[in-house]
């Protein structure tokens, strides 16, 4: 049952094994000394997983030390591969922020020392908390943990916009620039208001108390024409606002992007962090839709076409410690006639 | 008595024998929020720290076994008198561990000072009655945004059995939406699992809840 | 409740459907066949009804309860806005799912 | 999963072709077969008709003539539009909308653009179909609750094959004295159960289908049956109909500010309109959501045809549903593959319906409003790697 697939409750027995295999659950307890011994087992090699030390070479390991005016961490020596993908470099020095000093730490692959003296995982994590909340931290290392590059938005700022104009030229339609013009067209028509012809409005004005409906033509050859005379609610038009100042919380790209910190591609998920309470209002959405990935939706099929959307961001919502990754679109409904 | 670190309002325990010890003795499973070093490139199996969240706090605050301590100021002063001991070595930036081919990390800061006015971070008032009517009958809870409800009950530990109901903790007046009923029922029949409301009631002080299920016609 | 009642009758099929307490929304009838499969047998059922404009809250359940004092179970009958009527089961406290 | 949903046999997946049925039932009802029907039952998107043209045969003069005189003289030739009639039950209480009990006009409601539900079937009215055949009086084809009732009972009767196998295993292990607490425990309460499930045989599903009730005596009259089922219309379908195409008269209502005050009392029912009224001038067949927790369900021909494509919720501007709910509806909605859609009406209060004197000025009301469609999917990062 896809249910209990991610759910929290995983099966310690199978750690280590094939982590993709679902355990056997049990639907209720019954007092057997079968269930009770399935379960201790369980449980010791969780508590055992929990108490190895962390471990790791001198050799590997990276030294940074906590920077208590720009709350920071700088990096004394850069080593190994994670500095392809984190922190930023300033100065000669290379930074990371509290999530990615957290992060290092916790996976055993880096000290941080405050005033010379080594922390311990728990006084990194008691003093970059203080910086960034408990719920942009598990969105970090969540994605971190699965292999993704994660990088806070603030420090792709500038290329934004460049990234943003690439998007409508990645589009995979090479045919003929001229047929893409039409679709964008197409889809602005979707999303603009119902203006009738002016001969139509004519007619209403004249017949409309007489005609007692919006059918008002004497007769219809194609239902296309009738469908068009019924229009009258349509998608209301985005207010394309110019100054970027809203930005996301985290850029992501999957694991096997090619990437460069200085000149970092178009991501592949924009991320808003956002608390387990309510949906955020709707011209708080529109403000992040002006900033989200743009679609390039040109399919034919109206149901395909509508499913897709124009632009897409994902909220993830964060309920103690449980995260929701939630994708919004943008769309509008094409006409099936 | 046990002593809980506190960082901005959530508790977060390193120790292992506490994490047995909440586990089965009070059914509170908390969530592994740190990455297991052995398997870093895993979500499935967290690591330490175990963060509780704010209905377990609370909870446990209540049984008066716990006590809790502003874990950063305890840090920070802690580091503070040290830096105060040996001032020469500030600038030079180099460390001074022994130089052994293997070193452990996670060492435990030493036995920390108790700072009493440490603030947790408040349950959702009308959700706790609920959160403790279901412990307290034994069941484990988990919070249950993925699967539309605020708490997940399961008749046992979690990692050996499925969870039983989709609970939702109410004011005793506040409507539901007829709509949110069918849907939430609807999903957890569709799970095999019960669609629960519950609400203490402010004039007897108990607390009552109702399983909801699709009939199967209609 | 006539709605609800006439849906039950012929829709679905029930006997002997009958206003329990008007004040309080309630029929009683039977069920052509057990609503849950561990019942001993078919027996006469409560059913609460209710329009999708309504609301229900805890408070309400406990009343609809202290109407039918024996029962531990109601059927909820849920009217929208179409006529589809929606039949939910309402059982007193927690009550463990059905394991298939 | 899909087949073990007991949702699945609801209105809107049930009808489609899509439906897994066994293979009795699948018969009579291929694929192919159902659609082809639907294609020839389900002709006109709207209960409105065209004018048709003569067929155009190009090397044929004559033909090329008539079409031509026949293409410019249509337009202007008045096409009468068949007007049903409907009431409103004031007696039953508050079930808004508006009753068509003429069956013929019903029919061709739910056939031309999938208006309104029959009271007692869960979509096209088809009791008196299935109640005849119930009770012996008539044959005809099965409806589609009679082939969620089959599917139903044959369910029911593979859990109680598989309880008997259970038990069989049970009893083996007993024999070999392998039983733990909780089997012996299983397998008394199975035995027990065997028992009682033998006892009620007689009140079974299966028999329940042909027992004749005092309920069912009583409606017939003369050997025939009488008719109770009527076609029910949503409030926006009313309207709709009434106003935009002008094929329903509705008994006591004259005025299209009196059908407003009757049907949208509230700004959320506007609202709720609103987005009726956008989906269905685009051409798509948007129905009653309840059955998914949600106002509307969005099909691109109608039930027979496919699955509904989106199931939507309306929100008033200033909306904030919370998170909770949000979840919920996502996964009710996405297990039955459709999108959880909200759309916010952009503008709150409903215009002032004095002020609705005709059907330009309703138009007009209608144009002052425009929405904004998001659909929310859940999203899991581990899946979408590479």
């Amino acid at each position: 049952m896809e249910s209990d697939s991610d759910d929290g409750g995983q099966d310690w027995t199978l750690l280590g094994a094939n982590v993709l295999k679902r355990g056997e659950k049990d639907h209720a307890p019954d007092g057997t000394v079968i269930q009770q011994t399935q379960l201790q087992k369980s449980r010791e090699v969780m508590y055992t997983a929990l108490s190895e030390p962390v471990v790791i070479s001198e050799k590997n390991l990276v030294e940074a030390d906590w920077d208590s005016v720009r709350n920071i961490g700088r990096v004394r020596k850069q080593k190994g591969t994670f500095f392809m993908t984190m922190g930023w470099s300033e100065h000669e020095n290379v930074y990371l922020y509290p999530e990615e000093v957290i992060y290092l730490c916790q996976r055993g692959s880096m000290r941080c020392y405050l005033n010379n003296e080594p922390l311990s995982v728990e006084g990194v994590m008691s003093i970059c908390l203080k910086y960034v909340s408990t719920e942009w931290y598990d969105v970090y290392s969540n994605f971190k943990k699965l292999g993704f590059i994660v990088r806070r938005c603030e420090l792709e700022t500038r290329k934004v916009s460049k990234a943003q104009v690439s998007t409508t030229q990645t589009v995979p339609s090479q045919k003929s620039g001229r047929k893409n013009d039409n679709e964008i067209k197409k889809i602005k028509n979707e999303l603009s208001v119902y203006y009738p012809p002016i001969i139509t409005r004519i007619a209403w004005f004249l017949l409309g108390s007489r005609f007692n409906s919006f059918a008002w033509r004497p007769s219809y050859i194609v239902y296309s024409t009738l469908f068009k005379d019924l229009t009258a609610v349509k998608v209301r038009q985005n207010i394309d606002v110019a100054p970027q100042k809203e930005r996301f919380d985290f850029f992501v790209y999957k694991p096997g992007t090619k990437f460069k910190k200085s000149d970092p591609p178009e991501a592949d998920y924009r991320i808003r962090v956002v608390s387990a309470d309510q949906v955020p209002e709707l011209n708080k959405i529109e403000k992040e839709l002006q900033i989200a990935q743009k679609v390039g939706n040109f399919y034919k099929d109206p149901v395909k076409r509508m499913r897709l959307g124009y632009r897409t961001f994902i909220y993830a919502v964060v309920d103690n410690g449980v995260i929701s990754y939630v994708k919004v679109t943008e769309t509008g409904a094409p006409s099936v006639y | 008595m046990f002593t809980l670190p506190v960082i901005s309002g959530t508790v977060y325990i390193y120790d292992v024998e506490v994490i047995k010890y909440l586990r089965e003795k009070y059914n509170i499973g908390g969530v592994l929020s740190g990455i297991l070093p052995q398997y870093p490139q895993q979500n499935k199996f967290g690591g330490l720290p175990l963060k509780l969240s704010p209905e377990e706090a609370l909870y446990l605050l209540e049984t008066n076994e716990f006590e809790f301590f502003d874990d950063t100021e305890t840090h920070l002063d802690e580091y503070k008198e040290k830096v105060d001991e040996d001032k020469p070595d500030t600038k030079n930036g180099q460390s001074s561990t022994t130089s052994n081919n293997k070193v452990e990390l996670a060492v435990l800061s030493k036995i920390p000072k108790r700072s009493s006015a440490v603030k947790l971070k408040e349950p959702v008032n009308s959700r706790y009655a609920v959160y403790k009517y279901l412990v307290q009958k034994g069941y484990f809870v988990l919070p249950g945004l993925r699967f539309g409800c605020h708490y997940m009950a399961y008749p046992g530990d979690i990692m050996r059995y499925h969870s039983h109901y989709n609970v939702l903790g109410l004011d005793y007046d506040e409507g539901i939406d007829l709509l949110t009923m069918v849907s939430g029922g609807r999903l957890a029949t569709s799970v095999k699992k019960c669609w629960v409301i519950g609400a203490k009631n402010p004039e007897t002080e108990e607390t009552e809840a109702f399983s909801i299920e699709w009939s199967g016609f209609g | 409740m006539d709605t609800v009642i006439e849906n039950l009758v012929h829709q679905q099929l029930w006997t002997d459907c009958k206003i329990y307490n008007e004040d309080a929304n309630l029929i009683r009838g039977t069920p052509p066949r057990k609503l849950h499969p561990e019942d001993a047998q078919i027996s006469s059922e409560y059913v609460l009804v209710s329009h999708m404009r309504d609301s229900v809250s805890v408070r309400g359940y406990t009343k609809t309860f202290q109407s039918v004092h024996d029962a531990s179970r109601v059927v909820h009958a849920v009217i929208a806005e179409d006529s589809t009527i929606a039949y939910y089961i309402v059982y007193k406290s927690l009550n463990p799912p059905r394991r298939n | 999963m899909v087949s073990d949903d007991p949702f699945f046999n609801s209105t809107d997946s049930g009808s489609g072709p899509g439906i897994q049925l066994d293979g009795r039932f699948l018969k009579t009802t291929t694929n192919k077969g159902y659609n082809k029907r639907a294609k020839d039952v389900y002709v006109l998107p709207l209960p409105f008709s065209l004018n048709s043209l003569p067929a155009l045969i190009p090397h044929n003069p004559l033909s090329v003539f008539m079409y031509t005189v026949a293409l410019l003289s249509k337009p202007l030739r008045f096409t009468t539009q068949k007007r049903h009639k409907a009431y409103i039950d004031s007696t039953s209480q508050g079930t808004p909308g508006a009753f068509v009990p003429d069956l013929q006009s019903a029919m061709e409601l739910w056939q031309q653009g999938f208006f309104g539900k029959g009271t007692l079937s869960r979509s096209e009215p088809s009791w008196f179909g299935r109640t005849s055949r119930r009770l012996g009086l008539d044959g005809g084809e099965l409806t589609l609750e009679e082939i969620t009732e089959a599917r139903r009972a044959k369910r029911r009767k593979f859990k109680k094959e598989r309880e008997q196998q259970q038990l069989l295993e049970l009893k083996q292990k007993q024999k070999e004295g392998v039983l733990n607490p909780a089997d012996a425990n299983l397998l008394d309460k199975n035995e027990k159960k065997q028992i009682e499930d033998n006892e009620n045989n007689a009140a079974d599903s299966d028999a329940v289908v042909t027992k004749v009730r005092k309920e069912d005596t009583d409606l017939i009259k003369d050997g025939v049956i009488e008719k109770l089922e009527t076609l029910h219309l949503h409030p926006c379908e009313a309207v709709f109909l009434c106003v935009c195409l002008g094929v329903l008269e509705i008994d006591g209502i004259e005025t299209i500010q009196q059908l407003l005050q009757t049907f949208f009392p509230e700004d959320s029912d506007w609202q709720k309109y609103v987005v009726y009224h956008y989906f269905r001038s685009l051409g798509w067949c948007v129905r009653d959501g309840i059955k998914f927790g949600v106002d509307w369900l969005i099909y691109k021909q109608g039930p027979p045809f496919q699955h509904a494509e989106f199931a939507v919720s309306v929100q008033p501007s200033s909306g904030r549903p919370d998170w909770w709910w949000l979840h919920a509806n996502m996964r009710v909605v996405n297990n039955a593959k459709k999108a959880m859609t909200l759309v916010y009406v952009t503008k709150e209060e409903r215009p002032d319906y004095t002020k609705i004197s005709n059907v330009a000025a309703f138009r007009k009301a209608l144009s002052q409003y425009t929405v904004k469609i998001l659909t929310f999917s859940r999203f899991t990062p581990s899946r979408c790697r590479d």
